[in-house]
């Protein structure tokens, strides 16, 4: 069975460490937050500005001048501390946040990412993601494995207009967890009940898989 | 110490002319300069280019001056969230230069810092990267970017005092403190105008230096892009 | 929040060694890290490398490193007002390297803001240009610059919370925002020291992220170099 | 009769324009602060990270966390603010401060000014003068025009080595004010009693002065 949006968020919680800065993208990234274990010290990053954010606000607490870099009315936590972009993008290049966990529409087996840009489609735009695949020393992406024409995402090379190069070191689909590297997609960890061929019919890049390549756990 | 104050927001916007280069404060809808921004849509000044993170929404933020037809060029990192903006670009009648969040905030630095031009390894070996010159510094590539120039910045602070001192409130700070140092002209809107020597001088993010026009503003509206809340226990 | 709180100055400083490069905050005596400088003359760790704006006076701040012979090359923009230094520098035993001051601080914060480089006009035409490439933009002449890569950073701040967030009091801010932000380990002290979230999130200088370790301090001294006053009326 | 440094310092604060940032270095420009005209807003910016410096502490009244460039105790105006010192330097070099003042020990015909280092002796270190002198966009230079063996220090070309490369323009010393432009020292004004002659011979460098410049009047 492929793993649900919420199951890829779960898996990916297992990989961040305690006392870590992270910082989270648009989508399945967020709901990561949400599977931070219990008394972990993980300090969220927002890009417009914000270390320390919180949860959501309490109905009727919402404040206009507190969003996160989804434009999401947020909260802050205790400790937490608010600063200008340019100081947010200065900490990000400085590799001060640990781990950076973002989407992606196509990943190339020699890390290159996709995340930004149709052609022909309106293009909203890049936001920070060019700087954090450029700058962050840690790079998780979430996403799912193939489109809604059975066609792998996981490529020998991106055919849509890159975000960033060699840059991508693990993903997470709903097939199982990936690392790259040397030029191929290494498989770590398959979903429950996904078998080996299945993983191998999803992925079009180079894939590096064992047979007793172990099955998530939830 | 030098009174900046000026009336009101005519006064503020009155030499904001056709074909101006406007950087505006804001993170969506978060910290933008509301009353400014309608003073430029009452002045009716066109073909203006403008460099903001976001582009507003349909009827909203920079959505005001994209509906009236006012904006020549748009230069943003993020321009969802609006229909008019879509039509214009896709019928040609608006550029946009759509750049790294962190490459416009560093060149607004850069401009306020007076460097011509910075490193950031941002956009390295996409389309972003054609035509810049790229670098390696200890085994890693760099684009050189340029600082930006523009005639005037519109930012938005919480407080304000007479001699230009800006203090901004939570993540309305975003852009606001770069753009401020950025602009030939820096013009301050905010939301309580104080006497100088009532703001604590440690506490102060953007020093009067930097701020030529500053009036308190009205009506604001802060509306809100994506409400999120989680129901009260 | 991630608890940055170490138990005393000998635990924060246990870790820099013989030859370590160590920025240190501060501008004269004034916001310099008293403690940590007393523990490292007590550790007696030697050849180290400072970049300090300035380098103390005979018996006071970085006067009293070089007393011991402690420090092996300073990189300062201006060390006056201190005979140890210029005996050991005339005899040989100290390096020191000179570097304008807003070169000194803008390299700190380019190693701060992850920028391998910047360009500043300081120096161009001097003796500081030798060996350095010069650069023209719009017309001026700037000299590229690299950012610092210092092991540690010895910051002093005013108030600090567990979380690592510092607030500087008055002109003792100077060197260390940028030093917190370029050290590989910043290691901060405070006068006080209080709970992550009793300090206000827009009023933060240094956010926490940049501390690794952060104590309250004790003992300050604050000695003043050059106590000017006029009579009361 | 030559200047003295009190009216050197006079003289420069004529030069300073109502509502504008200054910079003042060590020494005579120090001076300048005491004759700014009543009633004008002129703020005080000082390189170690403050705007709106006002005058020294009471005595009793010092604090050792606020001090000046030139590690004096100092204290701040209302409407002062206080800043770190790549934000101070950045101020400068973006030319947000209207003018700087300025000792040095020898100016030349083509604006080149040194002022940090004499060979052979102790050298303190440039500070911010270097950065002040390239940044700055109107710069006076308070100084003596004759050293103590009779010298001018007025020169074809400096000596000593430079703090910055043609950027000096005004020049105020004991004996005249000097405009610095093509390649001369341009003598617009004298001091009381100070012959045509006088400043002849006390310039080494290029001079132009015309039979009936104006003595300073005070």
């Amino acid at each position: 069975m492929a793993l649900t949006k919420e199951q890829i968020a779960m898996r990916i919680a297992r990989e961040i460490k305690n006392n870590t800065y992270v910082n989270l993208g648009i989508g399945i990234p967020t709901l990561v937050a949400n599977y931070i274990p219990e008394g972990f010290n993980v300090v969220l990053q927002s890009e417009n500005g914000i270390l320390g954010m919180g949860p959501f606000p309490y109905e009727g607490e919402e404040d206009a001048d507190l969003i996160n870099a989804g434009k999401q009315t947020v909260t802050l936590l205790k400790g937490a501390s608010i600063f200008d972009g340019a100081t947010s993008f200065g900490m990000i290049r400085a590799q001060k946040v640990d781990l950076t966990i973002l989407g992606a529409m196509e990943v190339s087996e020699n890390g290159d990412i996709a995340n930004w840009k149709i052609p022909g489609k309106m293009v909203k735009g890049m936001g920070g993601a060019m700087d954090l695949v450029a700058s962050a020393k840690n790079i998780i992406v979430a996403m799912q494995q193939v489109n809604k024409h059975g066609e792998s995402k996981l490529l020998p090379e991106c055919t849509l207009p890159l975000t960033g190069v060699k840059c991508i070191k693990k993903i997470v689909t709903e097939l199982g967890v990936y690392e790259v590297k040397d030029g191929a997609f290494h498989c770590l960890e398959r979903a429950p009940g996904v078998s080996i061929d299945d993983i191998k019919k999803a992925t079009a890049g180079k894939l590096i898989i064992d047979d007793n390549v172990p099955e998530m756990k939830f | 110490m030098i009174n900046k104050t000026v009336k009101n927001v005519t006064e503020a916007c009155a030499d904001i002319q056709d074909g101006a280069t406007i950087m505006l404060g804001g993170f969506g809808l978060c910290g933008i300069p509301e009353n400014s921004i309608a003073e430029l849509v009452k002045k009716g000044v066109k073909n203006l280019i403008c460099i903001s993170n976001n582009a507003g929404v349909d009827d909203f933020g920079l959505g005001l001056l994209l509906q009236k037809k006012q904006i020549k060029k748009m230069i943003s990192s993020y321009v969802g969230e609006n229909a008019e903006f879509e039509r214009q670009l896709l019928s040609g009648e608006l550029e946009v230069e759509l750049i790294p969040q962190g490459t416009l905030a560093t060149r607004c630095m850069a401009a306020g810092y007076g460097m011509p031009a910075i490193f950031t390894p941002a956009g390295v070996g996409t389309e972003v990267a054609e035509g810049k010159e790229v670098r390696n510094f200890n085994g890693k590539d760099y684009l050189l970017e340029y600082a930006f120039d523009a005639d005037f910045a519109i930012v938005k602070a919480w407080k304000g005092d007479t001699a230009g001192n800006l203090i901004y409130r939570s993540t309305a700070r975003n852009f606001n403190p770069m753009m401020a140092m950025a602009g030939k002209i820096t013009i301050a809107e905010v939301e309580e105008l104080v006497e100088a020597g009532e703001l604590d001088p440690d506490q102060i993010h953007t020093p009067g230096i930097y701020v030529h026009r500053i009036f308190q503003g009205e009506n604001y509206e802060k509306r809100i892009e994506q409400r999120t809340v989680r129901p009260k226990k």
